[in-house]
């Protein structure tokens, strides 16, 4: 019979009620292919080196990393999940914690690999571990990153572990439940790392005092936007795991988590956005008038260039930041789905809007007086290689969702409730 | 009393010609490849060709030679590089760039507020033969890393070497001249150690006619402009108006 | 007992462990990184000892004394000779890469006939049979060299014709020769004593003849002065690299350069600012505010300015008539500060029209720029180092390249001094090229090869004992103890400087203004003087990896 | 005892490993090959009463440094052959004769980007040639010259034990950190472009 060929029962939790196999794999079609053509177009710059890529000697940094400081502070769901999990004790946040935890490898794997083609000679990064240069900030990043990623990748494992077959392996349940002991370190570990390079990709761009749209003063060694960044992917991860999982559920048609879940990663949102939001607020009025001035640079003149005007300041502070930001704080709005799910759009995208002003506009903004101001589409190969990533996380979520028990306690019921 | 070498450029005597920017390639192997274009070329020592934004009679334009800066204080791309690739040199005030040792990921290009530093997109290559008229003192770089003005670091080298077989210990400032010093027809750009106030660079530095670009960054380029026209001082400022003219 | 999977897994296991504590992945991956720091495909600079020559550039008759750096036998660095007095140590941009011309792409390496592949054999019976039908012309890119005087011997013998072609600086000479009898290759601009140059959208700071000279005076008297000792005013319609730097720029309408120089003219005349002794323009000043753009009173304003701060000179981009006339009536010719004579030596040339007739055979030296094609329906021969684009010529016949044949530099067009130099042979030339002289030297085996011309003409300067010879020092040619000391002095570099000559020398007579005769050239942003038919691949720094420079105006390099 | 077995095979693995990484993997990475001539350093010191290495490794009035002699410095004394060794042979046919220089293997040869003077070293540092060079003007064996496969590097560079650990504390290897040690006992600081180019 065709169907006991094509079938993975035997790795699926008992009473789980997951596609049939044919119906998964279709589903996982279209986003295999597009991660093989990423995988091609990653290879291209590798092998023929980053003329493959639109970035020139102005536009040195381009769409690339722009995403991945998106898609870093979008994964900071994972640690502020097991920073409110263990040891703020949150335990009602538990049930969503695993998929807090695949989201975030995810998106920090992706990131790093995207990172490995970005720079000029990958088989050289390791050097930054062997001569750091304490007084980079990329060197922070880079240490914090990569060890995080290992907690997040040790903290991965016990999920993994969970699967119906290995679980059957007696070695491997030891090691599982050694692991959960050790959850509470990781997740102290992993708030401190991230904590750190979350910071540290804010301060990327904020102690170039060569770029003054994005050089900030700070406090101590830090300036204002290592802070800033911490605050908005702390706001932002919470936001991004409600759409994560929502959208799960969309897929799936089944009811993963308990909507009081959402609903509390949503008012936890909801009040770090306000704090950011006000934060930033402050710091772009002292910007404006001190830090830029300071530096012989007339504020204004950063937003005489079209399409980055002074409405994209309003749109990332108070479209993008207050309203999702009320609409998460009131429970009227917070507790009706839609809204819900709206302003966690809009602060994930107020967030990456960030990203993107600090990473792109600041490197499209003149500095010498007779700069030009520059224009940068990213190539083909930038977007499919991104693109790429994309479709990684997808799989690896899928393949996830499917063989491990993400939803801990998700009825496997068998009435497709819908969505409501 | 350690060295600090400055340029001071006379922008009043650059006439455009561009010969700074091939004698510094020739001198550096800088490769010259097909495909690169103005913002994806090599050019450590870079004429740009800038006008007060006036058409006709009223039009007034200046060429300003930009290189590495050097910049003293708060370095913006030595502090940025994550391992040490780039270093303020403590007896000559050169920033110096090591592409051994860069791994490519151009941080130090989104810092610099002057665009003096280049990244090599491309495998150097030559036309078959030419690499027989490489300078043997300069390696030439790989593709993936990032390269700029080293103050002709090559020509140092021999300096030091002459003056340590002569026994000698300090060079003979005859013996230490850039490639684009050299090459200007009309001696605007002079070369020398601004730490001695006796230098005559030093003297035209402190000059009322020199300035040097985005000051108030607070870097301190040891790289000075001079002008007499006022238009051209204005240029020091950021004041945005005036363009690159295009070609 | 069998192995198990699990046996291999636990295997494994332990090896991936072992591993760990082995040089093995640490020496790799340190290896690895080496790998990328010198990539195998990646050249490297060669070993061997430097050493610097002292020569002069070939490429354009200016000869620009250069300082050439030789590692392991080959060329990797010019830099620019102060010990020459006319360039002094100044190079165009384009000399400092010139030592990487050798190795262009399109360095013409094989003998082709019509397209085809051909032989040297085949080229020399050609020639001959042509010679031996009827009269030769040879053309001459560069005259008053050794080699030119090879070629007026082979001529002579052959009952051919020697013609030259002249460049811009050069042309722009050529009415004085009409009008005084004094050859125009034994006139130049005295620039050192002018007070006022008025040019006529002359590149001056831009690669007009000897780069070093104007650009040095300029720097060094006008540069960035408020009141400057010379006046440089540019006349010319677009704002060129001069008139950006020009203390003053008249944008001109295109085409109205003799028109304006008109209006110059006769207002000198009319209010007898100057002694009435050229001819008077036809144009009326209205005519010619109209022709050129400039109004009346700023005409008038510029033609009082020039004579209260002479001496000064007129300075045309080609051989305009109307440019020269104005000199004759500002009283700039034959007067310091303007147009002198150098020497009593210099003979005049014909230079080569386009059109060619009854000629059986066209020999062009590889010096003639490459745009140049005869108009003939006799055999062509061209020889050339480079090949840039078309040339409708029957054969080509690869040259030497740059400091591949032994030459001698004379001086330069538009120098107020004369000058001798000799440019040895510092790079062994290719076997499959042969120089034009080589080439008549089989043809006739008992003509004067090029370097005992050179050594009689280091007689003759010996025996004059006039001018001196500039190396580190300068050592006036009197106190020379031998002609073999003095050659090779020369052969390493030094130059020869004739005594300055009373300025007297040339008279015009110009009856009436004479008619505009030349085409509009469009306005150019390449270099003035250049003549090979490529460019150094490094050029492309000006023309391509920065806006320095029009795409437009480079050619194809 | 299942456990017991396990173990075993652990250790077989973890043995092979060690084995294969400390013997077999030194040997794999280098390649080795001859000298052209078999030219002893302690004959020519003997016989032709050169003392200094300067005489023959000399200085040029730049200050570079001339490295190994070339041909006309051999053709000096090897005009005709000296003696009856296959080499003295080669050397005089292939190479006198032709005028064609000898192919030497540089053990000592630093990659394009390093720039070392050993003018400033040997004259102003008055290092003798023996801190680096160790006594292989002395020897009267040549040695093999071995080729790193990767780097392309002489197996010099990064010295003989594999590991670099020399309980002598000194390394016979010429890597950047053997310069480094160097110029921290004498306490000499350079930048980077003091020794690369």
């Amino acid at each position: 019979m065709a169907s006991t060929v094509l079938t993975d029962g035997r790795w699926i939790e008992r009473g789980a009620e997951r596609a049939s196999l044919p119906q998964f794999l279709l589903w996982l079609a279209p986003w295999v292919v597009l991660l093989a053509g990423g995988i091609y177009a990653g290879g291209l710059c590798l092998y023929y080196g980053l003329n493959q890529t639109h970035m020139d000697n102005r536009f040195a940094f381009g769409l690339w990393i722009f995403l991945d400081l998106s898609i870093i502070a979008l994964g900071a769901g994972a640690f502020f999940t097991g920073f409110l999990v263990y040891l703020l004790k949150r335990a009602e946040l538990r049930p969503i914690l695993n998929t807090a935890v695949v989201v975030g490898f995810i998106c920090y794997s992706g990131a790093v690999a995207i990172l490995m083609i970005d720079v000029g000679q990958p088989l050289r990064a390791w050097f930054t571990f062997w001569y750091p240069n304490t007084h980079s900030m990329l060197t922070e990043i880079t240490f914090c990153i990569t060890c995080y990623l290992l907690v997040l990748s040790i903290e991965y494992v016990p999920i993994l572990l969970r699967n119906r077959q290995l679980r059957k392996l007696p070695e491997f349940l030891v090691f599982e439940n050694q692991l959960h002991k050790l959850m509470p370190v990781l997740a102290g570990v992993g708030t401190f790392l991230s904590f750190f390079h979350q910071g540290s990709l804010g301060g990327l761009y904020g102690v170039l005092r060569g770029r003054p749209f994005a050089f900030r003063q700070g406090f101590f060694i830090w300036p204002s936007t290592f802070f800033l960044f911490i605050m908005s992917a702390i706001a932002s991860g919470p936001s991004f795991l409600i759409l994560v999982t929502s959208a799960a559920e969309a897929v799936t048609g089944k009811r993963l988590v308990a909507r009081e879940v959402l609903q509390r990663m949503g008012l936890i949102s909801g009040v770090l956005l306000g704090l950011y939001v006000s934060a930033k607020a402050i710091d772009t009025l002292i910007w404006l008038n001190f830090t830029s001035p300071s530096l012989g640079f007339a504020p204004w003149q950063f937003y005489i260039y079209r399409p980055f005007g002074t409405s994209l300041l309003f749109i990332e502070i108070v479209l993008l930041g207050l309203l999702p930001a009320l609409l998460l704080l009131y429970r009227g709005t917070r507790e009706r789905r839609g809204f819900l799910l709206t302003a966690a759009a809009l602060t994930c995208a107020g967030v990456v809007l960030d990203r993107f002003r600090l990473t792109v506009q600041t490197l499209a903004l003149p500095t010498l007086s007779f700069d030009p101001f520059l224009q940068y589409t990213p190539s083909w190969q930038e977007v499919l290689s991104f693109a790429g990533v994309i479709a990684y996380g997808v799989i690896v979520y899928s393949l996830s969702y499917r063989y491990l028990p993400l939803f801990a306690d998700a009825k496997g019921d068998r009435s497709h409730v819908p969505v409501d | 009393m350690s060295t600090r070498y400055g340029m001071v450029i006379d922008l009043d005597r650059c006439t455009g010609c561009g010969a700074c920017m091939i004698a510094c390639a020739a001198e550096n192997n800088v490769p010259s490849l097909p495909q690169a274009t103005a913002r994806t070329g090599l050019t450590p020592m870079l004429v740009r060709r800038v006008s007060n934004g006036m058409e006709g009679q009223a039009r007034r334009e200046v060429f300003v030679p930009i290189l590495c800066m050097h910049c003293e204080h708060e370095t913006p791309c030595v502090s940025v590089c994550p391992q040490q690739a780039v270093e303020l040199d403590k007896g000559t005030g050169i920033v110096m760039q090591m592409p051994q040792r860069c791994l490519g990921c151009r941080y130090c290009m989104t810092a610099c507020p002057y665009h003096a530093r280049y990244f090599n997109w491309w495998d150097p290559a030559w036309p078959k033969g030419m690499e027989k008229s490489l300078n043997p003192g300069v390696a030439v770089r790989m593709r993936g890393v990032v390269e700029k003005c080293n103050l002709c670091h090559a020509r140092l080298h021999s300096a030091e070497e002459k003056a340590a077989a002569a026994g000698k210990r300090e060079i003979d400032p005859a013996d230490y001249v850039p490639a684009c010093v050299e090459a200007c027809p009309t001696a605007a750009i002079q070369f020398g150690n601004l730490a001695d106030k006796d230098d005559p660079v030093s003297r035209a530095a402190n000059s009322s006619d020199a300035f040097r670009f985005l000051e108030r960054i607070g870097t301190e380029p040891k790289v000075y402009y001079k002008s007499g026209e006022t238009w051209v001082k204005a240029l020091k400022e950021s004041v945005s108006g005036v363009e690159v003219k295009r070609g | 007992m069998k192995i198990t999977r699990r046996d291999l897994l636990v295997w494994s296991a332990g090896a991936t462990a072992g591993l760990v504590f082995t040089p093995v992945p640490y020496k790799l991956l340190g290896d690895l990184s080496i790998w990328t720091q010198n990539f195998p495909w990646i050249p490297q600079p060669a070993h061997g000892p430097v050493d610097v020559k002292e020569s002069s550039c070939t490429l354009c008759p200016n000869g620009c004394g250069m300082r050439v750096r030789m590692a392991a036998g080959w060329p990797v660095g010019v830099a620019g000779a102060r010990t020459n007095p006319v360039s002094r140590g100044a190079l165009c941009p384009l000399g400092f890469a010139a030592h990487q011309l050798n190795w262009h792409p399109l360095r013409l390496r094989t003998v082709r006939h019509r397209g085809q592949a051909s032989s040297w054999e085949e080229a020399r019976t050609a020639f001959s049979k042509a010679c031996a039908e009827g009269p030769i012309v040879i053309i001459d890119g560069y005259p008053g060299r050794a080699a030119s005087q090879h070629f007026e011997n082979f001529v002579q013998k052959q009952h051919g014709v020697y013609r030259v072609v002249l460049g811009a600086e050069s042309r722009a000479l050529t009415p004085y020769e009409k009008w005084s009898g004094v050859p125009a290759a034994a006139l130049g601009y005295d620039l050192e004593n002018a007070r006022t140059i008025v040019s006529f959208g002359a590149p001056l700071l831009d690669g007009w003849s000897t780069p070093g000279r104007f650009t040095r005076l300029w720097a060094e008297r006008a540069a960035g002065m408020a009141e400057p000792q010379l006046r440089l005013i540019q006349i010319e319609p677009s704002l060129s690299r001069t008139a950006a730097r020009a203390w003053q720029w008249l944008a001109i309408r295109s085409g109205g350069q003799a028109a304006f120089a008109a209006g110059i003219a006769r207002v000198m005349l009319e209010e007898h600012l100057v002694r009435a002794s050229g001819p008077m323009p036809a144009l009326t000043l209205a005519e010619s505010a109209q022709q050129s753009g400039i109004s009346p009173d700023a005409i008038r304003d510029l033609a009082r300015m020039i004579v209260a701060q002479s001496p000064a000179v007129a300075i045309a981009d080609d051989d305009d008539p109307a440019i020269a006339a104005l000199n004759v009536v500002l009283g700039a010719v034959g007067t310091s500060g303007g147009i002198v004579q150098r020497t009593k030596r210099a003979k005049s040339y014909l230079s080569a029209e386009p059109v060619i007739p009854s000629a059986r055979a066209v020999l062009i030296d590889s010096t003639v720029p490459w745009d140049f094609v005869p108009q003939t329906d006799a055999e062509v021969f061209r020889f050339g180092a480079w090949e840039g684009g078309p040339n409708k010529a029957d054969w080509l016949l690869p040259a030497p390249g740059f400091m591949e044949e032994l030459t001698d530099i004379p001086t330069a067009p538009t120098s107020a001094v004369e000058t001798y130099a000799v440019a040895p042979r510092l790079v062994k030339a290719p076997p499959e090229v042969q120089s034009a002289v080589q080439f008549l030297g089989q043809a006739d085996p008992d003509l004067m090869p090029v370097d005992k011309i050179i050594h009689t003409r280091c007689e003759n300067l010996f025996r004059a004992r006039t001018g001196t010879l500039c190396a580190q020092q300068t050592t006036p040619v009197a106190t020379i103890p031998s002609v073999e000391k003095l050659e090779e002095q020369l052969r390493n570099g030094a130059v020869w400087m004739g005594e300055p000559q009373h300025p007297g020398g040339v008279r015009c007579k110009l009856s009436d203004w004479p008619q505009a005769t030349r085409s509009e050239c469009p306005p150019c942003d390449s270099l003035a003087s250049w003549r090979a038919p490529v460019l150094p691949p490094l050029a492309s720094k000006l023309y391509q990896e920065s806006s320095l420079r029009e795409e437009s105006d480079r050619r194809n390099a | 005892m299942n456990a017991r077995r396990n173990a075993v095979v652990f250790g077989l693995g973890l043995a092979t490993a060690l084995l294969a990484g400390w013997l077999a993997f030194p040997r794999a990475l280098y390649t080795r090959q001859n000298q052209p001539l078999a030219f002893l350093h302690k004959t020519h010191a003997g016989k032709s009463g050169y003392a200094e290495c300067g005489q023959c490794h000399a200085l040029r009035e730049d200050g570079t440094f001339g490295g190994i002699p070339s041909l006309d410095t051999c053709t000096s004394c090897h005009s005709e052959r000296m003696g009856t060794s296959a080499d003295e042979a080669v050397l005089v046919d292939a190479y006198v004769k032709t005028g064609q220089e000898v192919p030497w293997l540089i053990y000592s040869r630093q990659p394009a980007n390093v720039w070392f003077s050993h003018a400033i070293h040997v004259r102003r540092a008055n290092l003798a040639c023996t801190e680096c060079h160790s006594t292989y003007g002395e020897s009267d064996q040549v040695r093999i010259y071995e080729k790193n496969r990767i780097s392309g590097y002489s197996r010099d560079i990064w010295g003989h034990s594999i590991s670099r650990i020399h309980f002598s504390g000194r390394h016979d290897g010429m890597k950047m950190n053997d310069c480094e040690d160097c110029h921290r006992r004498h306490q000499v600081q350079v930048g980077c472009l003091g020794c690369h180019q």
